[in-house]
């Protein structure tokens, strides 16, 4: 039978925007280092190592191959994989299925992104560009997708430009109690709707900023947890689902715009909840989930979320707002870390999503710690459409 | 000696250059041989769902089913269509290598073109600049290059313009 | 609808990338750069030396921090003619690479030979570094090695 | 391990050294659609429970197709709407070992596995300069095939081996591929050909080198009560091995692989193999440069250190040899790197499974399959494959 497992350690640089004093190498090392010394552990009890990033916006090939050295790669077992936005959690999957056999002691699973060495503008135009749709193809931002999101939320009257403001604020104060996220600073409901416009309703304060940093999760089966770990944050559940149904071949992308199915994007964050729901007997999340983290790529993105996975009515995000109920100290906080708003590396950022709810787990949240949490959900998404889900709890 | 943080933090500047000479496949091929010889847009048609997959795959995506090349699984479409979407681009992106201006200035239309379903949905760029001429829902219809002109890719439409019916 | 002939279409990606060498490999710049020096960083677990210097011994997964300058002289542990020719390669062909132990390092550094034949290459063959006039914080600084 | 896995259904496309013909999606659907009509398969998000595809594991990179997220453009073709998809950036052998993993973690049944290249659309050297340190080795220019050199002189050196040794493994691999109808249409090659071809880089001649291909590979992996299901002829997976080398080429001692023995003895072990030569009736080993084929052997254990030259000489490894080595021509025969792995996996199944034609090693009941990622050989995959499950204790 497949066994238990846990996250026995996170470890995380501090997510800035520019690191010229590191290299790729040095930067994954400080997570890995983090990592060990946060689970009490040596390199020598690892025996894999699992990483991901983007390719071309470092523009490593294998890069798993140079960062062995830093990695704590050498003479183990391994491998890269990739997803898009949803790098992170795909790693995450990935450690989880291989310490779920049984024949690794602990497993490393790092994700990472140097922003400040590559053109991520280039890197992300690449998904797209096509040499026989050779026009029209520059329209198709994470901000349009993110727009036609927002748009629709206005039409439904789920939430107003205003809730959406003071939803931003709460990200920033999360990330304000978080050391290691990017962008730390108070900010006001005035400021962000009155930060410029990017395409109506989206603006730039609802963006999240291009970040660079690691972060490194270990996992062991239950054997080893119960050597090694006296504060295990076991991991109950994850499934990872791809959600597009036509790609973007050249400039057709009804993968966000409407399509008989919805926005594909956000199809795929509600079955990977669903799915997690039905696996684990989870009727109401809001009541049975202690602390949730979503992917959320603009402040847009974490309210349409919050609807997707079940934690209030269809159309009712503005009721979240009004009750309070996804602030740290409401009865379901969303992002106590601050969320991507705030910090968005993005090999790191899925990853970071299930780190942070194991660290609320683990009860080593400091500043931003969610009191009495047994179980957490973290829910991912990213480009073309990939999503994961983890739950992860406290006692199995 | 022990070591200490440098003084300066170097970097060494990298352009990876990598030149593609990419096959369209035998789908696209006939997609872009049909606008380039005909200037007709076709797509194809799932043989289960009936959905119409723009531009023209081998495979239906929902029914996982390949779509013959088959004539009754071709369909063309007309060159006219609705705004589903339109984006302005407000800040034009340059390339960090040539200082270029990529793309056009020209505002992102997505039309949903006649003869199709819901999913044939044709990514392009509109006539005018001003994004409040192209509100959902409006019509347009392809603005063709000659012939002798013709490459063999979606440009060879010119641009979408709007029309009166 | 019949066969078609198929479309290819040419074109080429460039992207552009500031790769930072880091704390260490910053330092092993300056020294090339400013003093024609090679160094190391000494593990503080296994004592090896590493060249080119960096943060970590792999082996023993420890940060190194300490300094060790080697000399520009060294054995050639391994070498290749290149023949065929390819847009990366800094040099025209036909040039040698070779993996070059320098006195007082523990392991190799890969550079390209200059200066020799195909028949003078050998193993345990002593080669000296040629340091470039203008140099300006690079690995090609350092010309090539030369056969002494 | 109380679970077990096995590989129930292999599809490959034909690997030309360029098809223009089909584009990387169409490609790719040619083996999907192979393997649903093999298998009769569906996917989960199609059926309502009971057996069916319940992940995908793609196997391809960013680099070779010049776009971030390279699986984008090709998910219908795997069937990848509403399912569990993961990429994994890494050789073919990895993508398996990731399936059979993920198998053995009980939280999947029958997983597909599936990868596709194009090798001639662009430059292959361009792409793997970018896989060396980006300070140090990076501008130097170094590339697979300049730092297999230094490699393989080295190993020459240590071992007193000839330039005709690695010419012996790819006249041998080259005979081995005329037998395979999916490897290309090439003519016979003799020791004086390899010797003669053109020089790449020292020791490496053009016929010492895999050529450039184009080609698409899918395999499924299942667990033992879906694989029992599916075919009466399933192919176990007993043994999986990985295992990372350091990367700086001058960190290594490059004429033995520390790194390929250690992924080889977990294997073996996971196996119950504890004398390979013996239990082990062919092998699939990377041999992108023939000297590795030579090298690799001795790091799994096929022959003692330093004995490569010994063993091609003594007709062991040809294919009516005690173990024949690279049954299906190999990667010098002509495979899209990364798909190469998932080839040769593929191979080893229609061995074991007696399908493999006038290439048929007879009675082989064991394989060995070897795979590697990065500069001469940083990260190695060893599979090991067997008609019988084996009870493990």
């Amino acid at each position: 039978m497949s066994e238990r497992i846990a996250i026995v350690g996170v470890g995380q640089t501090h997510f800035k925007s520019r690191r010229p004093e590191v290299s790729e190498l040095e930067m994954v090392n400080e997570a890995v280092m983090a990592a060990l010394e946060n689970a009490e552990l040596t390199i020598k009890e690892v025996d894999a190592v699992v990483v991901g990033n983007m390719e071309l916006f470092e523009g490593d090939y294998q890069v798993d191959m140079w960062l062995a050295g830093g990695s704590g790669a050498y003479l183990k077992s391994g491998f890269k994989v990739q997803t898009g936005g949803s790098t992170g959690s795909s790693v995450c999957c990935t450690v989880f299925d291989l310490a779920a056999t049984g024949e690794f002691k602990t497993i490393l699973g790092i994700g990472f992104e140097k922003q400040d060495e590559g053109s991520s503008q280039a890197s992300l135009r690449s998904i797209h560009e096509d040499v026989f749709f050779d026009v029209g193809s520059s329209g198709k931002s994470a901000a349009t997708a993110v727009q036609s999101v927002a748009l629709d939320m206005m039409r439904r009257k789920s939430i107003t430009e205003e809730q959406v403001a003071i939803v931003r604020v709460k990200q920033a104060e999360n990330a304000m109690r978080n050391p290691h996220a990017h962008l730390r600073k108070k900010i006001t409901v005035e400021e962000v709707m009155n930060s410029p416009k990017l395409a109506w309703p989206l603006r730039v304060f609802h963006m999240c900023p291009t970040s660079v940093g690691a972060c490194a999760i270990l996992v062991a089966p239950e054997l080893q947890v119960k050597k090694v770990s006296n504060n295990p944050a076991w991991v109950a559940d994850w499934t990872n689902i791809h959600g597009a149904i036509q790609p973007f071949y050249g400039s057709i992308t009804p993968s966000w715009i409407s399509t008989p199915l919805g926005p594909m994007w956000a199809w795929s964050v509600e079955q990977a909840a669903n799915r997690i729901y039905k696996r684990n007997g989870i009727t109401n999340p809001r009541k049975e989930l202690d602390v949730v983290e979503v992917y959320d790529m603009a402040t847009w993105a974490e309210i349409e979320w919050w609807e997707r996975i079940h934690l209030c009515e269809r159309n009712d995000a503005h009721k979240l707002v009004e009750e309070r109920a996804t602030w740290l100290d409401g009865d379901i906080p969303v992002n106590p870390s601050g969320g991507v708003t705030s910090t968005n590396a993005i090999g790191a950022s899925a990853m970071q999503r299930i780190a942070e709810v194991a660290i609320q787990i683990r009860g080593e949240g400091g500043e931003r710690q969610v009191p009495n949490v047994r179980q957490g959900l973290a829910v991912t998404a990213g480009g073309d459409m990939y999503s994961a889900g983890v739950l992860i709890k406290k006692s199995l | 000696m022990n070591q200490k943080a440098p003084d300066e933090n170097l970097c060494v500047e990298q352009i990876i250059e990598l030149p593609f000479n990419e096959s369209a496949g035998k789908y696209i091929s006939i997609f872009l041989t049909k606008i380039r010889d005909e200037g007709k847009i076709v797509a194809n048609k799932c043989p289960v769902c009936h959905r119409i997959v723009l531009p023209p795959r081998i495979v239906c995506a929902y029914d996982k089913v390949e779509i013959e090349d088959r004539p009754e699984n071709w369909v063309e479409l007309s060159d006219k269509g609705t705004v589903t979407d339109c984006v302005g681009i407000d800040e034009r992106e340059v390339d960090t290598i040539t200082g270029d201006f990529v793309g056009t200035p020209n505002p992102i239309l997505f039309v949903r073109l006649d003869g199709g379903d819901e999913w044939t949905i044709l990514g392009h760029i509109a006539e005018e600049m001003d994004v409040s001429k192209y509100p959902r829902g409006a019509r347009v219809q392809a603005i063709w290059k000659p012939q002798q002109e013709r490459q063999g890719k979606t440009s060879d439409i010119q641009f979408f313009r709007l029309i009166r019916e | 609808m019949g066969t078609v002939k198929p479309i290819i279409r040419s074109r080429t990606r460039r992207w552009k990338y500031t790769r930072y060498a880091g704390r260490t490999g910053s330092q092993f710049l300056i020294e090339l750069r400013d003093n024609k020096k090679i160094i190391g960083t000494k593990c503080p677990v296994c004592h090896r030396v590493y060249v080119p210097a960096r943060s970590f011994c792999h082996v023993c997964f420890k940060p190194m921090d300490e300094w060790v300058e080697v000399s520009n002289d060294g054995t050639l542990m391994s070498y290749t003619m290149v023949y065929q020719s390819e847009p990366s390669y800094p040099v025209k062909t036909p040039f040698a690479y070779g993996i070059i132990k320098l006195d007082g390092a523990d392991t190799g550094i890969t550079h390209i030979i200059g200066e020799v034949s195909p028949n003078d290459l050998k193993i345990g063959v002593r080669v000296q570094a040629i340091f470039k006039d203008e140099r300006v914080g690079s690995i090609l600084d350092i010309m090539y090695f030369k056969p002494i | 391990m109380n679970r077990k896995v096995a590989i129930v259904a292999v599809a490959q496309t034909k690997y030309p050294a360029s098809n223009t013909s089909q584009s990387n999606s169409e490609l790719l659907w040619e083996v999907t659609k192979k393997i649903l009509e093999q298998t009769g398969l569906k996917f989960e998000n199609q059926v309502n429970g009971g057996l069916c595809i319940d992940k995908i594991m793609h196997c391809s990179e960013d680099f070779w197709q010049g776009r971030t997220i390279s699986d984008l453009t090709l998910h219908p073709e795997m069937g990848g709407y509403a399912m569990d998809v993961i990429k994994v950036a890494a050789d073919g052998t990895q993508a398996v070992y990731h399936a059979a993993m993920s198998i053995l973690s009980g939280h999947h049944e029958v997983i597909l596995v599936t990868a596709q290249r194009k090798e001639s659309e662009t430059i292959k050297s361009s792409i793997e300069n970018n896989a060396f340190d980006p300070i140090f080795l990076r501008p130097l220019g170094f590339d697979f095939l300049t730092a297999a050199a230094l490699q393989a002189t080295r190993y020459m050196n240590a071992y007193g081996l000839t330039e005709e040794h690695f010419a012996e493994v790819a006249v041998k691999n080259r005979k081995n591929a005329k037998n395979n109808p999916y490897a290309r249409r090439q003519k016979a090659i003799t020791i004086s050909d390899v010797m003669h071809s053109k020089m790449l880089a020292y020791p490496i001649k053009q016929l010492d080198s895999k050529p450039v291909a184009d080609g698409a590979c899918a395999i499924v992996v299942a667990s033992e009560d879906a694989a029992k299901k599916l075919t009466d002829k399933p192919v176990w997976i007993t043994g999986l091995g990985s295992c990372y080398d350091a990367h700086y080429l001058g960190d290594r001692e490059l004429s033995h692989s520390e790194a390929l023995s250690l992924g080889a003895r977990r294997a073996y072990d996971m196996a119950g193999i504890k004398n390979p030569r013996k239990e082990i009736d062919l092998a699939e080993i990377s041999d992108e440069y023939s000297y590795q084929e030579l090298l690799w052997a001795e790091g799994l254990g096929l022959c003692d250190e330093g004995k490569g030259g010994e063993l091609i000489k003594s007709g062991i490894t040809g294919i009516r040899g005690k173990l024949p080595v690279n049954t299906s021509g190999g990667l010098l025969s002509g495979l899209p790197s990364g798909v190469a792995g998932m080839a040769q996996t593929a191979e080893a199944f229609l061995q074991l499974q007696g399908k493999a034609g006038d290439r048929q090693v007879d009675g082989a009941k064991t394989a060995l399959v070897h795979g590697t990622t990065g500069p001469c050989g940083q990260s190695h995959c060893v599979i090991i494959l067997n008609q019988h499950k084996g009870e493990i204790l």
